[in-house]
């Protein structure tokens, strides 16, 4: 097993990366951009080493910067996380070419499923259906355009290079040259600032598909397991905001299917990480239709819900491929209750979902029976303006659905986030919707119930005991004194023990 | 003061007025006593216990809520029943925390725009200021250029997401006070809008 | 299911079963003293009622307080969690007299087995060996001292009534009378303290033996089932410290030999909620011995372990029995994987474990993948004189014994509680010793290991750190500036990037 | 000043020692500088950044560590790589943070007592305190009472557990300052032992 791990990301992900190393023994160095001097994962990690600008591409993106860090820092491998250069097969070789490690695929099977036209065929190959859909040679606004009207409305215009929907647009209207020109543009740009490369893929959009993957793991020569799979439907702005696992409401016999659609597919590929195979469900019953939509070649945001499932360590089982250890495969993968993640982002669901920037004030996470947090905040952390806006996962586990689902529901309502907008609310909203309880919601489904999912949950007594506790706070200055103070009890229930009990709602 | 999107001023600063912002609405609360409070005229009795720190049990009639509260300068944020807010002396209305205002845009993001009256004096101009932190990306404009409503006239990115300020209403640019690369905060002035305004300006 | 769940509790088991409440959609009512006016449990519980001044004796263990408060609520149920009152026979049928259902066995059954002569005399009924020993009915000082005699030294003093290693003595010398008598007579006054009965039972004790114990629940109508076992011989004061499941080092067959003993005991009593049946286990392998030791009629502390392996919320299994459900039975029973426990007490084990009280000025409790904690406290929570110095419990998954002990030690690593002296070290120590990491150890372990428990880990560079820190902070006050406030960088690192990485380990 | 198990009191109140608590053991360590510790009489070079809310990162050499700090008055509270520390200025030694006295009680949960000189005029007396906030269950002397070494004088009931308060050294009962059921905080005086000390009194 490795020695010392470079972490080539930050945030929560970087943190969690960090406690599986913690429990094999392997030294984890934090990177880190000015931005992030004092940030959760520097402080967790047992070392780190600062890269470069809050700008991404001049610290979290630069391929020289980290494999330079990685040296001086003498670490054998690299873990890239998620977003950022994780999907970058340049980055891989890169690590290969100085002598480490990369905690992930090879850079061949990486730039394969990169492509979105690589990807496609080699699903097409292995039998695996796929979404009709074109990367057009033409990148300029007229290729588009014109990929667009081969391909038909509604169309999606995703990054090439990219995935976790960033940049994403849609088109519904074929006819409007200047619009989709217009589109494309803005996704050319956002795919340029978040992957380094402003490619398009034209693909026609499902009508109200669900998001259903697979998660897969593969030793490179041949041997490929899955874990079951998650559905990721409820989506806010093209990004998965709630995730489960096993995907609700699948037959067994189409959740066969897809599974085995997901493994032959990495079989095929002698995949060698682990690695996601994510798809759209059409229809439901034993006769759902199923399309590939793209092998995600690197850790998901949401692998908590099947680590919670599964009680695989998803992490540990990549470190353990990509130090060449045949025991790499979890010991269990069929998945016991069921699981859901909430993704608890600086956000304004108000505002269309706008990021919010700040310093946390106030950091109370869940914890209790079958409550896990994957955080990578704390009080006082500065939120960058710089980076994704996710600050922690909350991921529950229960017996049945519904348990989990209440579960998630009392977690959320305890947790406590201030001095930055967040979408802890809406979360909330959105496990309390009748849709969501009832079981599979389709990808539309946040755009859909929007105005209920944005509404506040307060009503007149929460307003009440928010302003007179704010009154109070504000009164005392920015800390209180110790509760039970004699000054502070004034006006306060003091009623002394007078036989009959003192009954307080 | 003619801008339409800026909120009235209050009258005065009542003493006890507190705006409660969260879940994109802004409601007033008069904390009357350290046991009553009045929301829409109605009183209401509160029993505030403080409980661990920075948090207090709060009873309002059959009810009963945790709140946490974190006092930032003359501001407060907190949390109760799973619901954040923002807290600040009614009378105080800053600039982000104003009504966002303009056409809607075109594109799936929204609007991004942020206008106040400029100036103390009241000019009859408006100031397109910052949303939140970011980088500006693209300048589209000069001074001197007319535009329509919903014209779009700087371009930021923050946090992965283009945003685009547009013009809330027809109007010449008067000055451009940002630039290409500039990161800015909430609040920071990106363009001067000038000329006629959809309604009388204020005496 | 119940509509108002009264919590005849505090600290964090009354927390526990708020949270399993939720997800069932029950209203919880804590109870508090005036010690515990703004206790967590207080907080969290959706209402909350006085029930007395700070001595347990007048509030949570006051059966006519509790009644009282449970009607004046209109609670159609009380929970009594562990200690206090929860294996009072009385208590029971004061619930059941007053109209409200007591979340527990029956009033007999509590009572049968709270006598060790009943409790015993039920297991050799059931073909369950008992460990030799006698409740003597002459209980004055000469009684004790013939008990001890017959049943030979070394020889345990426990309360009859009792249980969680509350008030137990051990006597070595069977011909010191005066010894045995000064024993007696502290071992009675405790006893007396904490479960308002006097009454002494004496045993044989079993030289280095390992106390393992059997979960199991039942429906009173002949249906038993069992969840595994759990390995509880980190001891200290006769208390458990650290738990875990499955036990380490049982064979199949004497893992097997030990459940069935369990069922068939809790058949033969037609046991009706859940319960804890304690062996003590002597020798190893396929022939190792064990004998009965008593039957805990409520829940466990160390309960979430079993939950970690089995997936079973075992607060929910009791309250459905409880409510007459006849889909009490956890789905799923067979264990996998294995999980730890750590007891995190306000006790100073550098002098005997002293308990400790006061505020706690900072708390941060761990979290992230296969960490749960369950907490009575928080930041500012006030740790009263009056109670248990329980403050919190940290569980941890692992897919091995071994992963769930580094996991254990990388969640006490970061566990952070100012203000009261804990026992944090020493758990660390205890997963840390070769011992304990090796496999099963015996109830004397912390006894025979006590000076390298007890040793703190920090080095000089720890010494520094925390010299330097304490240093700034005092002089800045009890609130520090924010992080990157410029006032604060003086000093420290604020190197800007100058081409090479700024190393910092 | 002739209690044996006072420790002698520091010549002068160094200004930047620091007395850290830990692990059953106090060390004292002096901070020299912002970057500079000395720790018997060793000079460690220590670079302290903030992180996060009361917490620091600190590098010493080739180690790192996070702290957590928490200040209450003139003491600190500090965590460091899973130990915890109590931190006050040397040269300040409250009664409670005294090294525990006298022979090891005949019962499992070892000695109780508390001592510390009494007064601040010097009398060549030693007062008993509480060492923890606890109910007197037992008061097993008088005033005038000869106790030897290792008496039980005081009874203590706290979180259940039994603490006998022990005489450190054979003397006469001065005063008694506690009854039955009092509840007693840490330092309160319990009883006050005169008499023939081992050792020869401070001048």
């Amino acid at each position: 097993m490795f020695q010392r791990l470079l972490i080539a990301n930050r945030g929560e992900i970087a943190v969690r990366i960090v406690r599986t190393c913690e429990t094999l023994g392997i030294a984890t160095v934090a990177v880190h951009s000015e931005a992030d001097r004092n940030a959760r994962h520097v402080v967790e990690a047992d070392a780190a080493i600062a890269i470069g600008e809050a700008p991404a591409s001049r610290s979290y993106l630069s391929i020289d910067r980290l494999i330079d860090a990685a040296r001086a820092v003498g670490a054998d491998a690299v873990h890239p996380g998620y977003g950022f250069l994780s999907e970058n097969a340049a980055f891989a070789a890169a690590c290969t070419d100085a002598g480490l490690t990369f905690v992930g695929p090879s850079a061949e099977v990486i730039a394969r499923f990169g492509s979105k036209i690589e990807a496609r065929r080699a699903a097409r190959e292995a039998g695996v259906p796929t979404v009709p859909g074109v990367e057009p040679a033409d990148q300029s606004p007229a290729g588009i355009v014109a990929a667009v009207r081969r391909t038909g409305v509604p169309a999606l215009l995703k990054p090439s290079a990219g995935g976790g929907g960033k940049g994403m647009r849609i088109v519904r209207e074929a006819d409007d040259d200047a619009a989709v020109a217009a589109e494309a543009a803005a996704a050319r740009r956002e795919a340029e600032a978040a992957f380094g490369d402003g490619t398009l893929y034209v693909e026609r959009r499902l009508e109200r598909p669900r998001h259903v993957e697979v998660q897969v793991a593969g030793d490179g020569e041949g041997r490929v397991v899955h874990l079951g799979e998650r559905d990721c439907s409820v989506q806010r702005r093209h990004q998965k905001v709630v995730e489960e696992a096993p995907a609700p409401d699948l037959t067994e016999s189409t959740r066969e299917r897809l599974t085995a659609a997901a493994v032959d597919l990495a079989e095929a590929a002698r995949y060698d990480s682990v690695g996601t195979v994510e798809f759209l469900v059409e229809g439901a019953g034993d006769d759902a239709r199923f399309y590939f939509l793209e092998l995600n070649t690197r850790l998901q945001v949401e692998h908590p819900v099947t680590e919670l499932v599964t009680g695989a360590d998803l992490v540990a089982v990549q470190l353990r491929i990509a130090a060449g250890r045949r025991d790499w495969a979890p010991a269990r993968r069929e998945p016991r209750g069921h699981a859901i993640e909430c993704r608890v982002c600086a956000e304004d669901p108000a505002t269309d979902f706008r990021p919010q920037a700040g310093r946390i004030l106030a950091c109370r996470e869940p914890a209790g029976p079958g409550v896990r947090v994957d955080s990578g905040v704390g009080p006082g952390s500065e939120v960058p303006v710089h980076y994704d806006p996710l600050l922690a996962k909350l991921a529950v586990w229960g017996e049945t659905r519904d348990a989990a689902r209440r579960r998630a529901l009392s977690a959320l309502r305890r947790y406590v986030v201030l001095g930055v907008r967040t979408n802890l609310s809406l979360l909330q909203r959105v496990l309390e919707h009748p849709r969501f309880a009832r079981g599979a919601v389709g990808v539309g489904f946040v755009d859909e119930e929007r105005a209920a999912l944005v509404a506040s949950g307060a009503d007149e007594s929460v307003l009440a005991a928010v302003a007179a506790s704010a009154a109070r706070a504000l009164r005392q200055g920015p800390h209180s004194p110790p509760p039970g103070a004699p000054a502070v009890a004034a006006g306060a229930e003091v009623d002394p023990w007078v036989g009959l009990p003192d009954w307080r709602l | 003061m003619g801008d339409p999107t800026t909120p009235p001023a209050p009258a005065a600063a009542t003493p006890g007025e507190l705006l409660l912002r969260g879940g994109g609405s802004t409601r007033r609360v008069r904390v009357v006593s350290d046991t009553v409070v009045e929301i829409d005229g109605r009183r209401v009795a509160v029993q505030v216990s403080p409980a661990g720190e920075s948090e207090f049990v709060v009873t309002v009639g059959e009810a009963r809520h945790a709140v946490h509260v974190a006092v930032d300068g003359e501001r407060a944020w907190a949390a109760a029943a799973g619901e954040s807010f923002e807290i600040e002396p009614a009378g105080r209305v800053p600039a982000h925390a104003a009504p966002v205002a303009g056409p809607a845009s075109a594109t799936s993001h929204g609007p991004a725009s942020q206008t106040d009256a400029a100036g103390a004096g009241g000019a009859a101009g408006t100031r397109l200021s910052a949303p939140m932190p970011a980088t500006v990306t693209a300048v589209l404009v000069g001074p001197g250029d007319e535009v329509s409503a919903g014209d779009p006239v700087v371009r930021l990115e923050a946090m992965k997401m283009e945003l685009v300020v547009s013009a809330p209403r027809a109007g010449r640019i008067a000055a451009v006070h940002c630039r290409h690369g500039d990161l800015v905060q909430p609040g920071r002035p990106l363009v001067a809008l000038e000329g006629p305004s959809s309604r009388e300006p204020a005496p």
